[in-house]
């Protein structure tokens, strides 16, 4: 059977793709109708159970070699929706997994229900919203269809823009508004691309899609517009350098795991899309000029980003504007991974592992800072001298995160750092190179900023120390950016399975 | 042989998983000094045999002893020991003792693990390892001197590594098998088309942390801020990372003679400015320091030179110049802990034992130091470059005896509180180590006695130590009426150059202010999605 | 020109209206009527391509017309929280300026 | 030019005339106003483009419900308006503004100009596999079998987006209802209305969702009809909303969905998959489905419009 | 063309003058009570001739009764509108 036609119809494991999707929706509505505590007991009960399921999905993936598919209703495309996992979606799908669980097991004392009350606001929204989040993303990795796509987009966004002001403080309003407001631009802008792609090959589905752009004689005009407008919709979702604008305000004021959630996780998601388009969508569209747009576009988001996050005065505050340096590099797969070189393929897997350490790494740093101001009061980097001596876990968390977004080793930002330089170096396109060592350098900076002072062994008032519980989780996914770096060579494979440009 | 080099890897970390529990955690200094043994004893192997390589693949790290990095594993090891000995004394009177310990731990396991790492991976995660927490051991003391210090320490380590990683991508890409050994790398290396971009970038990456003029300037720095045991530590096993650095990735077999003679170039000329800045420097870790640079560069000198004629007995002999240095820096700056705790006339004894582990460094013969500058001989050759060694042998005699007059002047006024036995015993063990330890790597590198004790090798291991000793009576009289130089010179410079380059940065605030505004971002977003649709045409 | 090319220029002008509105508009609410605007021209897009594609008897192809219906319900809870979001700013802080930068500390 | 293309241009025009004005009103409130009148005049212009499905969706929704929505708004935000100076553009931004909407929109024109007639569809595909479904309106189809996936989903954003507006609420309000308090002495006009009005909405509502398996209409344009009932009834202060803690809204508002992934579970076991219908009980199974995504919408949209509970909850004065 | 569709078409086009009539007092008239009161009574003139007139055109009863429906449907609505509107005015400004 050809590519085409096994990505049309149900294979083996295919129905685990929908338990992906339904079960955090099925927890969503579950813990409405339940609400109060049972929210809570829902969500965390569901959690290790979504885990299970994208392990399983990614060990089917990486042994079948090939990608899942599960056509919904039976109605193949393209009048019916096909979701598809292949090794990016797996991967993907097991992080935001383990992301989310720890997020929820870090909020737990945030976000309990009060014990003389039956049900309260923010527990509720959080724990209902933290799961329509991550059915969301299940969604954006597993979708097959441009259209569905777009309605799992807009509820990634409908989760995270009321997660940003959980607390109700007006400037966390006015971020989440803000928020909210560009994300739609960038959202109707992609449903414009994508009437534009209906009208030109009657199809949205992915697959179908690629194939008839590739058969067509000459691409139809509209196909370039479809691009270009999809990709900026998408990256207004990613805070792509300029379009960053509210990324700082709402990552830095939202709750700590609604922060790590956000900054490891939805940004990826956009992210996810503008890749699935030039990739597999379009590859034959993906021009050195474009691609090259792309990468210009992350190389000056690790510039401002990084040198910004210097400049901070609070650590959640740094935090965010480091995520928006990180998303840089994602970037740089553009110009590098187009192709069916090799190095085109270590460049992918650079991107891959850097999305993924990323996302363990933020999360452990949103986290230990969400941590430093439960216990301070208040995130002021200034004032934090001496923080690792009352919370030494914590600072050794944070720490090991901000190695993996330094690139030293053992981490997966090395990895990934190591994979990208090797393809500039192969490619020939040294300007990535020098802006890949650069954004490590200022990284070094940022990390250090923080880090320094709170090594020092002035003595500083802590209001209550963390539980050891709440430390471990955020030491946990510390390590899990780690031990990215120890990847052996099959998981690097597992992340090529499905990429296009190496499917016959 | 493979679990002793595993364990001699692992050790400092089992102690450091250790201190995770709050109730052994005042157990793991006693432990400090044992630590670095198993490294010992597999250095000690590793010289009996042959030279073995390892796999690791759960760590995914290959590991592998030569003679070279046999001996400097050995020696440093010995000298990470010992100075153990001296951090768990010291330890019972300093404060942030965990955070000390935890440190001591990871820069030990690098340090070590550095000399027998095998692949290219492996050695840049130790090589980050035996630099970045240093940190902690340089800013101890909680002041801003120490912070200062630590930061530029910090800064030039990031540096490097940023260097290190291209210079190391650029080596893997030149190897076609895509095997990240170093054996087969350099091997690969000189076909590779990015020959000259692999070397230079590396040979930038630990010019940087052996401190080479001009990117010298955090190294009195960080060693006058360190407390003693970390300073002897570092100075002594620490900079060799740096070295091992050379030995492992400059191709001698092929000469690369622009290369190696640049980098001859630049150690020689460090060793000169060390020496003279040194003797402007009052205090006696500073002056050590400046000591490090300046042999730090006579190293180079050789390497380079040897790198120039593609010269594969280069890297043997300066491993054991480097060996002689490892230990002979450790104990000298053991030995100003020791005296500052010693009131005036007790201070003869570790005085004469510190004078002739100095003057070792010039070369006095029938010291360790005269066999590492014999050993050097044959590389650098009996040109020019051979003379410029003889004189900066004499050169380094003089600051030697700069330093152990500042060292005498450095002894405590009022009789202290009693020395800990821990302080004596390790100075003594490396100082000892100092003099005698080269000996044995010397026989062990197929030397001869007879060699050592001609009366011609004898005279011209004597006659720097001779000028320099003649010189050093005229320099305590009149020295002192010179300027003195703060140390690490240039770096205040650099430091304002760096200030300066703040303005960059809140000029990338203001714009990223006005493209935050609300109108400029959403231009951005209609333009990007207009530009991009004209650049897929 | 048929009605429906006559539709898919003002949906193309609708866009280019609605897009303007929202780069220069201050005001949230009025953001968010033009996000509406560029909303509808963009569902006017679909329709012109359902309309082309009538077939089989049908007069306009009915799969992008269910997107459409999809897309106004989603565009319709993307207004109800923006609304709800921007009430509760006005409530709280008494201004609905969305620059946040007046407040940077210190 | 026949007075059929007259007229479609003469709505083109109003249309981009409303929509413009919409843009350019000085008052809020008539901006507001504005856009309920564009989106009537749009729904006119779906029906000419042969989609009555979406121009019945356009006028309750588009129009509609988002019409009051807005309106309330910009009532309540009565003042705000005109920006502070710092909000301000200088002309060269308004340009530039202009200049890059101009070329998409010209992008976008040259696109529909070039647009090939016929173009790509999916209409004989639908075509083919109605029978299956049993159903006459082929864009239920999509939206129920086809696509049903998306449709479901959308009640998802829709729960979603009710509680994110929830999640607003000032801590001590919550459990309390959202909306007017209802008056003691029902009088005036729109209370007769609200008491007269809903019996023949809530007719029309289950007739137009009934139909739309074979005609145009739906759940959820019977939905939104029934919600504009709920809505009027509210308005009218006839009674109030029910507090957000009430289990049995909670149950209603999710009813939709869940019956929809209840199903959808079934069909694993019974039929081809997930979201599959068995042969033969297809239409009765949507139909089925239908009758709680009704409920369910009726419930939301007028929840969404009334916004977070906000005041604690009392009985009338 | 039968008599129905004369019919239709004066009834219509008198409706739709109504209509316009109506929608120039909106935009003409002075203050707001005078808007309201030309939207009231022009259009519900406007919208009874426009139903009358498309009466003979009914396919069959059903469709007839739907027309009436929707005219009395707006009837009802576009009253209490006008009621809600005038009292919300005289809320705000109590004549003088």
């Amino acid at each position: 059977m050809s590519a085409v036609a096994l990505a049309l119809a149900t294979n083996p494991g295919g129905y685990l793709l929908v338990l992906a999707i339904v079960l955090p929706v099925v927890g969503m509505l579950l813990s409405l109708v339940a609400g109060g505590r049972n929210a809570e007991r829902i969500a965390l009960a569901l959690m290790p159970a979504g885990l299970g399921i994208a392990l399983v999905i990614a060990f089917g993936v990486w042994r079948e070699q090939a990608p899942l598919v599960y056509i919904l209703g039976g109605w193949a495309p393209p009048l019916g929706i096909a979701l598809r996992a292949d090794g990016f979606s797996a991967v993907m799908l097991v992080t935001a997994a383990l992301v989310v669980a720890a997020a929820g097991y870090f909020a737990r004392p945030l976000f309990a229900t009060p014990p003389q009350r039956a049900e309260a606001r923010a527990p509720l929204a959080f724990w209902t919203l933290l799961q329509g989040l991550w059915a969301a993303l299940n969604m954006v990795f597993l979708g097959g269809d441009l259209f569905n796509l777009y309605v799992a987009l807009e509820l990634l966004t409908f989760a995270a823009v009321p997660l940003v002001c959980l607390d109700g403080r007006p400037e966390t309003l006015r971020a989440a508004l803000r928020y909210l407001l560009f994300a739609l631009i960038g959202s109707v802008f992609y449903l414009l691309g994508a009437a534009l792609l209906y009208g030109s090959y009657g199809t949205l589905d992915i697959v179908l899609l690629a194939e008839g752009i590739r058969a067509a004689p000459v691409v139809a005009p509209a196909t370039f517009a479809a691009g270009g407008l999809m990709t900026a919709g998408l990256l207004a979702k990613t805070a792509l350098f300029p379009l960053h604008l509210w990324l700082p305000p709402a990552h830095a004021n939202a709750p700590a795991p609604a922060s790590a959630v956000l900054s490891a996780l939805v940004v990826k998601g956009s992210f996810f899309l503008v890749v699935r388009l030039w990739f597999d969508v379009m590859p034959g569209l993906a021009s050195d000029a474009a691609m090259g747009l792309l990468g210009a576009l992350g190389s000056g988001a690790i510039l401002f980003g990084s040198v910004l996050a210097l400049r901070q005065r609070r650590l959640k505050l740094l935090i965010a504007y480091s995520t928006i340096a990180q998303v840089g590099y994602l970037f740089l797969m553009f110009p590098l991974a187009a192709g069916s070189e090799p190095w085109n393929g270590q460049a992918w897997n650079g991107g891959v592992m850097q999305a993924l350490s990323h996302a363990f790494a933020k999360a452990s740093m949103f986290l230990a800072a969400g941590l430093v101001a439960e216990s301070l009061g208040h995130d002021r980097i200034a004032d934090l001298r001496g923080i690792g001596h009352a919370m030494p876990m914590t600072l050794f968390a944070f720490g090991l995160g901000g190695l993996s977004l330094m690139g030293l080793p053992p981490s997966g930002g090395f990895t990934a750092k190591w994979l990208l330089l090797q393809a500039t170096v192969e490619g020939g396109q040294w300007f990535w190179a020098a802006i890949v060592l650069c954004g490590g350098l200022l990284a070094g900076g940022y990390v250090y900023r923080v880090v320094a002072p709170a090594l020092a062994a002035s003595p500083l008032d802590v209001r209550a120390s963390p539980s050891r519980g709440r430390e471990g989780i955020v030491l946990a996914l510390a390590i899990a950016a780690l031990l990215l770096g120890f990847a052996p060579p099959g998981f690097l494979g597992l992340l090529q399975v499905g990429r296009a440009a190496i499917v016959p | 042989m493979t679990a002793l080099l595993a364990t001699g890897l692992l050790a400092p970390l089992v102690l450091l998983a250790a201190c995770l529990r709050p109730a052994w955690r005042p157990a793991v200094p006693a432990w400090l000094a044992v630590a670095p043994l198993p490294a010992l004893a597999a250095a000690l192997m590793a010289l009996e045999n042959d030279p073995v390589a390892v796999e690791l693949p759960w760590l995914r790290l290959a590991l592998a002893l030569d003679f070279p990095g046999a001996i400097l594993l050995g020696v440093s090891a010995l000298l990470w020991s010992a100075g153990g000995l001296y951090a768990a004394a010291f330890l019972k009177r300093t404060t942030a003792t965990l955070r000390f310990v935890v440190c001591w731990l990871l820069t030990l396991s690098g340090s070590l693990g550095v000399f027998m790492a095998d692949d290219l991976v492996g050695f840049y995660l130790l090589f980050a390892l035996a630099s970045l927490p240093a940190y902690g051991l340089i800013a101890h003391d909680d002041e801003p001197t120490a912070w200062r210090a630590g930061a530029i320490y910090t800064a030039f380590t990031v540096l490097s590594e940023a260097f290190l990683l291209m210079g190391f991508v650029l080596l893997a890409a030149g190897d076609p098998t895509g095997s990240l050994r170093i054996g087969d790398v350099m091997a690969a290396l000189p076909q590779s088309p990015w020959l000259n971009g692999a070397v230079t970038l590396t040979a930038i990456g630990f010019v940087l942390k052996i401190g080479l003029v001009p990117v010298h300037g955090w190294m009195p720095l960080a060693y006058a801020a360190a407390p003693v045991p970390a300073a002897a530590v570092l100075s002594g096993a620490g900079v060799k990372a740096g070295v091992i650095g050379f030995l492992r990735f400059l191709p001698f077999d092929s000469a690369m003679p622009v290369a190696g003679e640049l980098l001859a170039v630049l150690g020689f000329f460090s060793a000169f400015y060390g020496v003279a800045i040194g003797l402007l420097q009052s205090r006696p870790a500073s002056v050590l320091a400046y000591s490090s640079i300046s042999q730090m560069g006579v190293i180079a000198a050789v390497l380079g030179m040897g790198l120039a004629a593609g010269n594969d007995s280069a890297p043997i002999a300066g491993s054991l110049y480097a060996a002689h240095h490892v230990l002979a820096k450790g104990a000298l700056f053991l030995a100003i802990g020791v005296i500052a705790m010693t009131t005036a006339p007790r201070t003869a004894p570790t005085l004469f034992l510190a004078t002739l582990v100095a003057l070792g460094l010039g070369g006095l013969p029938l010291t360790g130091g005269a066999l590492a500058k014999l050993a050097i001989k044959e590389p650098l050759g009996n040109g020019l470059a051979g003379t410029l060694a003889n004189l900066s042998a004499a050169a380094t005699t003089l600051l030697m005896v700069h330093f152990l007059v500042r060292l005498a002047r450095s002894a405590a006024h009022e009789p202290p509180t009693v020395i800990p036995q821990a302080f004596l015993l390790s100075w003594r063990l490396v100082a000892l180590a100092a003099l005698f330890v080269p000996w044995l790597l010397y026989l062990a590198s197929s030397g001869t006695v007879q060699a050592v004790l001609a009366p011609g090798a004898l005279w011209d291991a004597a006659w720097p130590v001779v000028i320099g000793a003649v010189l050093a009576p005229a320099w305590v009289r009149w020295g002192s009426h010179m300027p003195r130089i703060p140390a690490g010179d240039v770096m205040g410079t650099i430091e304002r150059v760096f200030r300066s380059s703040y303005a960059i940065g809140v000029a990338m605030e203001r714009a990223d202010h006005m493209l935050r505004r609300w109108p400029a971002a959403a231009c951005s977003l209609v333009a990007i999605a207009v530009v991009l649709s004209a650049a897929t045409i | 020109m048929t009605a429906a090319t006559l539709a898919g220029l003002t949906g193309a002008a609708l866009v280019g209206l609605g897009v303007y509105g929202l780069l220069v508009l201050a005001h949230p609410l009025r953001k968010l009527l033009c996000f509406n605007l560029l909303g509808s021209g963009v569902f006017l897009m679909f329709g012109i391509l359902a309309r082309k594609g009538g077939a089989a008897g049908f007069a306009a192809d009915p799969v992008p017309q269910a997107l459409v219906i999809t897309g106004i319900v989603v565009a319709f809870s993307a207004t109800a929280l923006a609304v709800a979001l921007l009430l509760r700013l006005f409530e709280t802080s008494g201004t609905v300026t969305l620059n946040p930068d007046e407040q940077r500390p210190e | 030019m026949t007075v059929i293309e007259i007229l479609d241009i003469g709505l083109a025009v109003l249309v981009l005339g409303v929509a413009a004005w919409t843009i350019a009103a000085r008052e809020l409130f008539a901006a507001a106003v504005g856009y309920v009148a564009y989106g009537l005049l749009l729904s006119l212009v779906w029906v000419r483009l042969f989609a009555l499905d979406v121009a019945l969706t356009e006028a309750a929704i588009g129009s509609g419900v988002t019409g009051v929505l807005l309106i309330t708004a910009a009532m309540r935000l009565r003042g705000t308006d005109p920006p502070q100076a710092s909000e301000q553009l200088r002309p060269m931004v308004r340009v530039a503004a202009a200049t890059l909407c101009i070329a998409i929109a010209g992008v976008l024109a040259a696109g529909v100009l070039m647009m090939a007639d016929p173009g790509p569809t999916l209409a004989p595909d639908v075509a083919r596999h109605l029978g299956e479904t049993g159903l006459g309106n082929p864009v239920t189809a999509v939206l129920m079998a086809f696509r049903a996936f998306d449709t479901m989903l959308e009640k998802v954003v829709l729960i979603l987006a009710v509680i994110g507006v929830w999640s607003l609420a000032a801590d001590d309000a919550w459990g309390s209802v959202a909306g007017p308090r209802p008056l003691a002495h029902h009088q005036g006009p729109l209370t007769f209305f609200a008491q007269l009005l809903p019996p023949v909405g809530i007719v029309v509502a289950v007739h137009i969702a009934w139909v739309g398996a074979n005609e145009p209409g739906g759940a959820f344009q019977g939905g939104a009809l029934l919600a504009a009932m709920a809505m009027i009834v509210l308005m009218a202060r006839v009674v109030q909303a029910p507090a957000v803690d009430r289990r049995w809204l909670r149950v209603v508002l999710v009813a939709g969905p869940a019956m929809f992934l209840l199903i959808g579970m079934i069909g694993f076991a019974v039929a081809a998959g997930f979201l599959a219908y068995p042969d033969g009980i297809a239409k009765p199974l949507i139909l089925f489905i239908e009758a709680f995504m009704v409920l369910s919408i009726a419930a939301v949209l007028p929840l969404l419009v009334i916004g977070p509970p906000n005041r604690p909850q009392a009985g009338p004065p | 063309m039968s008599a129905a569709d004369v019919f239709t078409v004066v009834a219509v086009s008198a409706g739709a003058f109504f209509f316009l009539a109506g929608s120039v007092g909106l935009l003409r008239f002075p203050d707001s009570l005078t808007r309201l009161h030309a939207l009231t009574k022009a259009d519900n003139l406007g919208l009874g001739l426009v139903v009358l007139g498309l009466l003979p055109q009914a396919s069959g009863l059903l469709g007839g009764l739907k027309l009436l429906g929707v005219w009395v449907l707006v009837q009802l609505s576009s009253a209490t509108a006008a009621q809600v509107i005038a009292q919300a005015l005289g809320r705000r400004r109590p004549p003088p």
